[in-house]
């Protein structure tokens, strides 16, 4: 009975039950997250096989209603999501004191339900209501504090991600009018049979990417995302960043992969995806006074560096792209918890507030270097693995575009270089200022040492062992990864698992 | 077995001994020792053996990472195992009263494991692995103390990463051409590149090793974070870490390329050597130069570092007998005495509390004589006088650049060694000679931990200058290994036919002219010391706080060549830097922050994806 | 400037609209997923209104979705207007008698409409939406009209939570008897007739409960 | 029966135009609510029970809406009226008396 | 004319969702902006019913006997609709209850005043 | 008084329910009782104090009668309407008065208060206490009591009857 | 036939849009609001019954509930009553 479909079930069943708990609403997402996450590893196995496609609302076989599919990718990135929000939502139990905590809790445990979804489904509208679940849910949450930052950057989440829904769905529209059919092997089927010169096609295509790309935060389209990141919860930043762009960027391959199959254009997606990563690697190098900022523009960086991958459009650079999609969730998410408590201890955003720190919260100024360091892509963290993947791959593609821009790859290294390292210097190498310089709420430090509660501390650990695991021993992600990058490769693979179950 | 053992303990250790930390002080010491100590007689144990094993395989390149040893490495392993072991003995005490320990022994022997993992690997691939450990653990240990050393470790990390990544660059490069990393096979496919993709690959990758070991003009990082870093830490980093540059450069160059290919390597007069050789010499200038007129005994030193740095360059680019056996030895060779010294000057710091203006002390040969004794050798080695270390392996250098028919270059190495006479004259006169301040005269000789690895390393430079057959045997042992000439060797030099060098015989009369002008001063009469103490100015008496002792040494000279000596190089990355930020502080404005053009971004990427479309 | 500038880009989006458009001719007959529900809609589902078997039979994860997404706004909307400064505003008029007397009158009445809309939700135009949306609205009326009359905020929330617990366990249950999450295991019925269509009615009156609850949060969040 | 019915929609339906018209044409919001409410109310009722008459099977369903309409729209359009009279909205020039203010006071003589 | 009457849907459509897009670039107002917003969702709604809709067609609910399923319209175009009608709500109440606190805590809904949050 | 309500409330909504479904099939009869019976049971308090009358053969009588009246009263009305909207010079003569009504419940008052609305040339604005304040398209009186008369009157009559 | 009904029902809606555009207060166009609403409901019942489907009727009420609750709030809110 170990069906993909309770992936999404439970979660949202268990969120429907949250606010009948009142204060236990809390440890619903770790139970509902701990099951998904011992699902989706029972079932890893099982789809490296064969994927399994679930059939839905009575079991009529496609593309007559909406099915899931267990494919590789889907379970992989299934499986980071439960555990990135595993690992969260614990932190998330000291972590979230004030405000209309249950709500919280619920509508947490609701956006990752979401990108599950997201991630699983196999229809194109399908699709999108789950990334309405995912976006709504974080429109509100980054508004959790209810100061006037969150608030004015959820009105400007909200404003950009309902111009992109909008896109998507006109998008569906398009191709529901072209082929009257939602699910995406069929869509994929009658596209491939289908001239690829129609223009009904590219605009469907254009307004997908531009739909999709909203959240998945690529370039010109990520202006949310930094704003959004600084002013959350530091949880909610983690999940925006470590899952909701990722289902973006998924969303985006996708369609480019599965549905259009556009290899023609791919090198634009690469190109798109390199000016993300410097955009957003040079601007987090230019922001010193909010380190959430920082890390946002750091994410965008990272995701242009994944959609990058994505573009090279070779086995190689999907596997990169992938496991740089791992990592960079693993990461990223670590670094907004650590830094979650950090600033809640000194009681500022600001750089120069960290300085010292190390010896505070050695604990946490210890992981939150190890994230750092990986993100750089310095061994042997999970980075250097992701890093060294996309670049040979993009080596290995022989193209000379993409020799060029793996080279600017490079030099985004030394420009993330420069900002990670003068955070850490600064948690490690500066002496602490005037313990009451920055202090403007209670728990800040007064005693000498004020690491952050236990609950809150496990979590992060558990992620920087999984981080230097996965550095040392590759091996333990990159079968799966192997699997869902053949599986988004091959197309045609794809259409008849699921249309051959007539 | 051995070498993953070797890594294991290593690593393991640097773990270990920081647990250790989190229980008591004393433990740490002794396993931090244990493990260093270990790693010497491990090490020794391979002497001659040459091992290469596949340990694991990268599942997703189908990389296999090999561990290695051959001479080379070996050479390189057992110089990283014994000043590991040194600088760790020296830490002992000179670390005593810091703070952080715990730390500060992890990363010293994460570094030494990582910089052992670099020479033993088989593979670029896990040589990059370890490599890139190496600079970030380095980092960590370059900023420890705070203050200055931060601005050092950025600009350490940063110029390091920009190498490194160089480095990648040619190691995947390299890999998606040849679908391998091991070094064995891509020496064999190497040899039927293109001349173009050569240069690529060599250029790009010196890029790396030329930063790591401060050539003009990527030196920028090294003055600063050899001066920043603890000195039993700068000792490392002087002696063995930088030189990981010269490692790379044999790898690259003569390992993999080897020399046929390099031989094809010029346009031209200019060649990828005669580049190379250009920078040594500049180099072994430039750095004299600015040596001469640092104040601060750690950045003569460091400055010192990377003046020598061009010295080896200058013997490894010249691909005979001679050139090459004189480069590595004097990599070795600078690696004992400048550790040496570092060491002399960390026992300085340790007990004048953290004085390294030489112009502020004076005269403390009275109160620390071992110490004086071991600058004193320290820098005869560095100026390369015989019965030193350094006298052979310059003799060798300088007979291969004259002998190779390279006036300019053996010209600058001889102004860079006159510079260095005039530097490391300063660093002894300034600091043991002259008078003793006031506040000096009850201080203390270097505590014997710490007279400890300075006196074996005292003693290892006079060895090696009286009998460098033992070390050149090990060097012939590398050029074998690459299939270049090797340099015959006797116990005591180098036989008749390879251009003779006895040092015994030099040793003779070198003690002859010694006894001989003893007897002489015998004859002389005895010298009166006089007090000094009492000082008159005007005619009123000068209270001891305000003698002037020995300031402004080589006044004169300083300021004629200070305005040559602007660092150029250092003011053209700092304005790049402060591009870059402005640059990135323009980017940034993308974001302005008014969602009716955030929306507008959006509208305009659709109508630009439509508009690509429609005509593309 | 800003808005000449929108103007062409919209020019633009426009003209690859127009383009697209092309293969998509108004009117015409193009469906082909739709006519299998057409056809065998009553025949596989039971129910006779095919848009209610699409929403909630061959559709049905969608609807999860969709009654998820309710409750998200409502959750949303409690946590944005969380700790909002709950001054009641003074001098706000009184509803008139007329409005007040009419409102009562008429409030259990618009609730039974409301009902009456999603229990024949597989029969005719109804569904749990429309329903669900009516019994809000009846609740808005009341607000409007009486507002000190106005139900306890729990009893919304119970309602919604239990709504949706229903539809993921009919979908469970679907599960386990049927194989297929959401699976119709219920008899389908003769059409046309009240107790028809398996589960449908039940769905669709558990999103009818949610929704409207749902949205009478909402609007209590709203207005308080 | 057919005919009964599209007699009686047809009325309805005019009373529905004499409603748009008089509230377009007439000159301030309180006339202009009397017509609407009058003309439609009645209007919407004649048209819908009128189409109960020509399709007898539906009669009860169009007496509901009739009966519906015949009780909200006097109510919806009394609170439209109040409104104005509360946010107010000035009597046109025509008007002759204004008692409002009187009410409002509560002093009725 | 012809093209008119055939596409005067479409135009239609997408005449309220290039006005609302317009509206909320041009805007600075903030619930002229969600207005926007809710133009364009009205107007892909009414785009997603055209589609599935045929010429003639009528609701696909076999209410009685003897209707002709082939000139029944699209359901699933309808399914979707309800769904984004929802969604529509739902954003639409959320955009507001955050302008409502928005106000609260900046005076004004000038979008061009909103900008602490940038660069 | 409560058991009044509920009866009132639950015999309107079934009555409401078989409008509804236009059937008495068993299903819907069925299912419309017990909706009808639940809602009834937990919305009872909405009708206690409406002032519902008790039920009576002479009370329902009245009613209908007074039904009759209405819709006589209203066509008048919209013929007034049309003539004065059709009218070129629209011969209004319009003003805002007061009048009084003798009745106590809600309901009754709100009867009355539609029943002016639907009627010729009035319209209710508002209500307080005893007063409703009248909008009149073609005034005849100003004082209360004649007003009362001309407007109120003939309903109250009715209603006074049938709620009192 | 059904055309003239049509054509009425029609021009009294577009009346009220006018005086809806016209204004001139916000009452007026609220009761312009209130009767366009009131007319299509009655058009939607006319429109099913010329489509011959009795489901519409439904679809009338619904739509004659919330317009009326509609105006109820538009009136409510100009009489500053919420
Ligand atoms: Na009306
Ligand atoms: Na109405």
């Amino acid at each position: 009975m170990l069906s993909p479909v309770l992936l999404i079930a439970i979660p949202l069943g268990f969120s429907f039950l949250a606010p009948l708990l009142k204060k236990g609403a809390k440890y619903i997402p770790p139970i509902a997250m701990l099951f998904n996450l011992i699902l989706s590893i029972l079932l890893v196995p099982q789809v490296m096989r064969k994927p399994i496609i679930v059939l839905l609302g009575g079991g009529w076989p496609p593309p007559f209603c909406i099915n899931l599919v267990a494919s590789p990718l889907g379970i992989l990135l299934a499986l980071l999501i439960s555990l990135v929000g595993f690992l969260v939502s614990i932190y998330a139990i000291a972590y979230i004191k004030e405000g209309a905590t249950e709500k919280y809790h619920t509508l947490y445990l609701l956006l990752l339900t979401g990108a599950t979804g997201i991630v699983l489904t196999g229809d194109i509208f399908n699709l999108f209501v789950f990334f309405e679940i995912l976006c709504i849910s974080s429109y509100a949450l980054v508004a959790y504090n209810g100061d006037k930052h969150g608030l004015e950057s959820a009105v400007k989440y909200l404003i950009q991600g309902s111009i992109g829904s909008s896109f998507i769905l006109i998008g569906i529209a398009l191709l529901y009018g072209l082929f009257g059919t939602l699910n995406m092997a069929d869509i994929a089927n009658n596209i491939s049979y289908h001239s690829l010169q129609s223009p009904t096609l590219y605009v469907a295509l254009a307004f997908f990417i531009t739909g999709f790309g909203v959240e998945g935060a690529i370039f010109p389209l990520n202006a949310w995302l930094p704003d959004a990141h600084s002013s959350a919860p530091s949880t909610i930043s983690a999940i925006l960043s470590g899952i909701a762009i990722k289902t973006g960027v998924y969303a985006i391959a996708r369609v480019t992969y599965t549905l259009f199959s556009a290899k023609g254009f791919m090198i634009f997606i690469a190109t798109i995806g390199i000016i993300t990563l410097l955009i957003g690697e040079m601007s987090a190098l230019g922001q010193k006074k909010d380190i959430k900022r920082m890390l946002a523009y750091s994410s965008i960086g990272q995701i242009g560096l994944i959609i990058f991958a994505f573009g090279i459009a070779t086995y190689y650079g999907i596997f990169g792209a992938l496991f740089q999609l791992v990592n960079h969730a693993l990461a990223k998410s670590l670094l907004f918890l650590a830094s979650g408590y950090m600033i809640y201890r000194v009681g500022s955003k600001e750089l120069s507030a960290f300085e010292g720190l190390g010896k505070k919260m050695p604990l946490s100024s210890l992981v939150f270097t190890i994230g750092a360091f990986s993100l750089i892509g310095l061994p042997p963290f999970a980075g250097f693995m992701s890093k060294i993947s996309i670049i040979s791959a993009g080596i290995k593609a022989n193209n000379t575009a993409l020799f060029v821009f793996v080279i600017i790859v490079l030099f985004a290294t030394i420009i993330e270089g420069c900002y990670f390292f003068r955070v850490v210097q600064n948690l490690y190498f500066k002496k602490s200022r005037d313990p009451a310089h920055n202090c403007v709420r209670d728990g800040c430090p007064t005693t000498q040492k004020s690491e952050m509660p236990i609950s809150a501390l496990i979590p992060i650990i558990i992620l920087a062992l999984l981080i230097v695991a996965i550095g040392i021993y590759p091996r333990l992600v990159t079968g799966i990864i192997e699997s869902a990058a053949i599986g988004l490769m091959d197309k045609v693979g794809y259409i008849h698992q699921i249309l051959g179950i007539f | 077995m051995i070498l993953i053992t070797i890594l294991l303990i290593a690593f393991g250790g640097a773990f270990v001994t920081y647990l250790a930390g989190k229980i008591s002080g004393k433990l740490r010491n002794i396993l931090a020792v244990l493990v260093s100590l270990a790693l010497v007689v491990l090490i020794s144990l391979i002497y001659r053996r040459e091992i290469s094993r596949e340990y694991y395989t990268l599942p997703f390149l189908n990389l296999k990472l090999i561990l290695m040893s051959n001479p080379l490495s070996w050479f390189f392993a057992i110089i990283i195992a014994g000043i590991g072991l040194l600088s760790i003995l020296y830490s002992l005490e000179y670390m005593k009263d810091k703070e952080r320990l715990d730390y500060y022994y992890f990363t010293l022997l994460f570094i030494n494991a990582s910089m052992l993992g670099t020479v033993i690997s088989g593979d670029l691939l896990s040589f990059f692995i370890f490599w890139e450990i190496m600079s970030w653990s380095t980092y960590l240990l370059i900023s420890y103390k705070g203050g200055k050393a931060i601005a050092a470790g950025l600009k350490y990390i940063i110029m390091s990463i920009i190498g490194s990544l160089a480095m990648l660059l040619v190691i995947i490069s390299l890999y998606s051409r040849y679908g391998t990393m091991e070094i064995s096979a891509i020496a064999s496919y190497m040899q039927t590149a293109s001349i173009g993709y050569t240069l690529f690959i060599l250029i790009t990758s010196s890029l790396s090793f030329v930063i790591i070991n401060a050539f003009w003009p990527l030196h920028t990082w090294l003055p600063d974070a050899h001066a920043e870093a603890v000195s039993p830490f700068s000792s490392v980093l002087s002696a063995v870490l930088v030189r990981k540059g010269i490692y790379g450069l044999y790898l690259f160059m003569y390992v993999i390329l080897g020399l046929n290919i390099l031989n094809k390597l010029h346009v031209g007069f200019i060649s990828f050597s005669s580049v190379l050789c250009g920078i040594g010499a500049v180099t072994i200038v430039f750095a004299a130069f600015t040596a001469l007129v640092q104040e601060d005994s750690k950045r003569i030193l460091a400055w010192s570092t990377v003046g020598q740095g061009g010295y080896m360059l200058l013997g490894i680019v010249f691909a005979t007998a001679s050139g090459m056996t004189g480069g590595m030895f004097h990599v070795l060779n600078h690696c004992i005495y400048i550790a040496l010294l570092f060491f002399v000057a960390g026992a300085i710091e340790h007990r004048t509390g953290g004085i390294r203006n030489i112009n502020e002390l004076g005269g403390l040969i009275k109160r620390m004589p071992v110490t004086f004794i071991a600058a004193l050798v320290g820098i005869s080695g560095l100026i390369g006088i015989p019965l030193t270390n350094g006298f052979v392996s310059k003799w060798l250098i300088y007979k291969t650049l004259i002998l190779g028919n390279h006036p300019f270059l053996a010209f600058a190495a001889f102004v860079g060694t006159w510079g260095t006479v005039l530097y490391g004259y300063k660093f002894i006169h300034n600091i043991f000679l002259g008078q003793l301040p006031e506040k000096y005269k009850h201080i203390k000789e270097a505590p014997l931990l710490m007279q400890l690895p300075m006196i074996l390393l005292t003693v290892t430079v006079i060895l090696f200058g009286v009998l460098p057959g033992i070390p050149l045997r090990v060097i012939s042992a590398i050029q074998r290994q690459v299939a270049l000439p090797p340099l015959q060797t006797t116990l005591f030099g180098i036989p008749k036919e390879a251009g003779e060098l006895n040092m015994i015989n030099v040793l003779f009369a070198i003690l002859i002219s010694c006894f001989i002008v003893w007897l002489l001063f015998r004859r002389a009469a005895k010298s009166v010391p006089v007090q000094q103490d009492d000082s008159y100015a005007a005619g009123s008496y000068v209270p001891k706080e305000k003698y002037h002792y020995t300031v402004n040494f080589y006044n004169p000279l300083s300021k004629m060549i200070t305005p040559y000596l602007r660092d150029v190089a250092s003011l053209f990355y700092l304005n790049i830097a402060r591009g870059t930020q402005r640059v990135c502080n323009i980017i940034r404005r993308v974001y302005v922050g008014e969602v009716g053009y955030y929306a507008m971004y959006i509208v305009l990427f659709l109508a630009f994806l439509i508009f690509i479309q429609m005509f593309f | 400037m800003r808005k000449i500038i929108s103007l062409i880009l919209l020019g633009i989006v426009c003209v690859g609209i127009i383009f697209a458009l092309y293969s998509i001719p108004f009117g015409k007959d193009k469906i082909k997923v739709g006519k299998h529900y057409i056809y065998n809609g009553i025949k596989e589902t039971g129910a006779v209104n095919i848009v209610t078997s699409v929403v909630l039979n061959y559709r049905g994860f969608d609807t999860l979705g969709e009654v998820t997404i309710l409750f998200i706004a409502a959750l949303g909307l409690g946590v944005v207007l969380y700790g909002k400064k709950k001054k009641r505003k003074e001098g706000l008029e009184p509803a008139s008698l007329v409005l007040y007397t009419g409102c009562r009158f008429l409030f259990p009445l618009i609730l039974l409409f409301g009902a009456y809309i999603f229990i024949h939700g597989h029969l005719t135009p109804g569904g749990g939406f429309q329903g669900g949306a009516i019994i809000a609205s009846g609740f808005l009326l009341s607000y409007l009209g009486c507002p000190r009359k106005w139900i306890s905020k729990e009893r919304f929330n119970i309602t919604e939570s239990l709504g949706g617990l229903v539809f993921v366990i009919m979908g469970l249950i679907g599960l386990t008897i049927g194989g297929y999450f959401l699976s119709n295991f219920l008899p389908k019925g003769i059409a046309n007739t009240l107790f028809s269509a398996g589960i449908i009615p039940i769905l669709y009156c558990a999103v009818g409960f949610k929704v409207g609850a749902e949205l009478a949060g909402i609007i209590y969040n709203m207005i308080e | 029966m057919h005919l009964a019915g599209g007699i009686v929609t047809g009325i309805g339906t005019i009373f529905l135009f004499l409603g748009g018209l008089g509230v377009f044409r007439l000159p301030d919001v309180y006339n202009r609510l009397q017509a609407g409410t009058k003309c439609t109310t009645l209007g919407a009722f004649l048209t819908i029970i009128g189409v109960g008459i020509m399709e007898p099977s539906w009669f009860w369903k169009t007496l509901l809406i009739g009966i519906f309409i015949l009780l909200t729209n006097p109510i919806s359009n009394h609170a439209l009226g109040r409104a104005s009279c509360k946010s107010g909205v000035p009597l046109c020039k025509k008007s002759v008396v204004n008692k409002s203010k009187d009410f409002c006071k509560g002093e009725t003589k | 004319m012809n093209f008119l009457s055939n596409n005067i849907y479409y135009i239609g459509c997408f005449g309220l969702i290039f006005i609302g897009l317009y509206i909320v670039l041009t805007k600075k107002n903030l619930i002229k902006v969600i207005i926007g917003i809710n133009f364009i969702d009205t107007g892909v709604n009414l785009f997603l019913i055209t589609i599935g809709y045929i010429r003639g067609g009528t609701a696909p609910i076999f209410s009685r006997p003897g209707l002709n399923p082939e000139r029944m319209v699209d359901p699933i175009p309808q399914a979707l609709v309800l769904t984004t009608i929802v969604i529509g709500v739902s954003v639409l109440a959320l955009a507001l209850s955050l302008a409502i606190r928005l106000y609260h805590h900046y005076g004004t809904l000038n979008l061009r005043k909103i900008r602490e949050l940038k660069w | 008084m409560k058991f009044k309500s509920f009866l009132y409330l639950f015999i309107l909504l079934i009555l409401i329910w078989l409008t509804l479904t236009s059937t008495f099939h068993l299903q819907e009869l069925t299912v419309g009782i017990l909706v009808s019976f639940i809602l009834a049971l937990s919305l009872t308090e909405n009708y206690i104090d409406l002032g519902l009358p008790a039920l009576s053969a002479k009370k329902i009588m009245f009613f209908i009668f007074y039904i009759v009246i209405l819709f006589k009263e209203i066509i008048m009305a919209n013929l007034d309407v049309a003539y004065r909207i059709l009218h070129p010079k629209m011969p209004i003569k319009p003003g805002i008065v007061i009048i009084r009504t003798g009745l106590k419940s809600d309901i009754a008052k709100m009867v009355l208060a539609n029943s002016i609305t639907l009627t010729p040339g009035t319209f209710t604005l508002d209500i307080l206490g005893d007063n409703l304040l009248i909008h009149w398209i073609n005034v005849k009186a100003e004082n209360i009591d004649e007003a009362t008369k001309i407007i109120g009157e003939k309903f109250e009559k009715y209603l006074r009857v049938i709620f009192g | 036939m059904n055309i003239f009904f049509l054509v009425f029902i029609g021009l009294g809606i577009i009346l009220c849009l006018l005086r809806m555009i016209k204004g001139p207060t916000t009452p007026d166009r609220a009761v312009a609001v209130d009767t366009i609403s009131t007319i299509t409901t009655a058009l939607l019942v006319f429109l099913g019954f010329i489509f011959k489907r009795y489901i519409y009727l439904d679809v009338s009420l619904v739509y004659a509930v919330l317009t009326f609750i509609g105006v109820i709030a538009i009136a409510r809110y100009l009489e500053k009553g919420i």
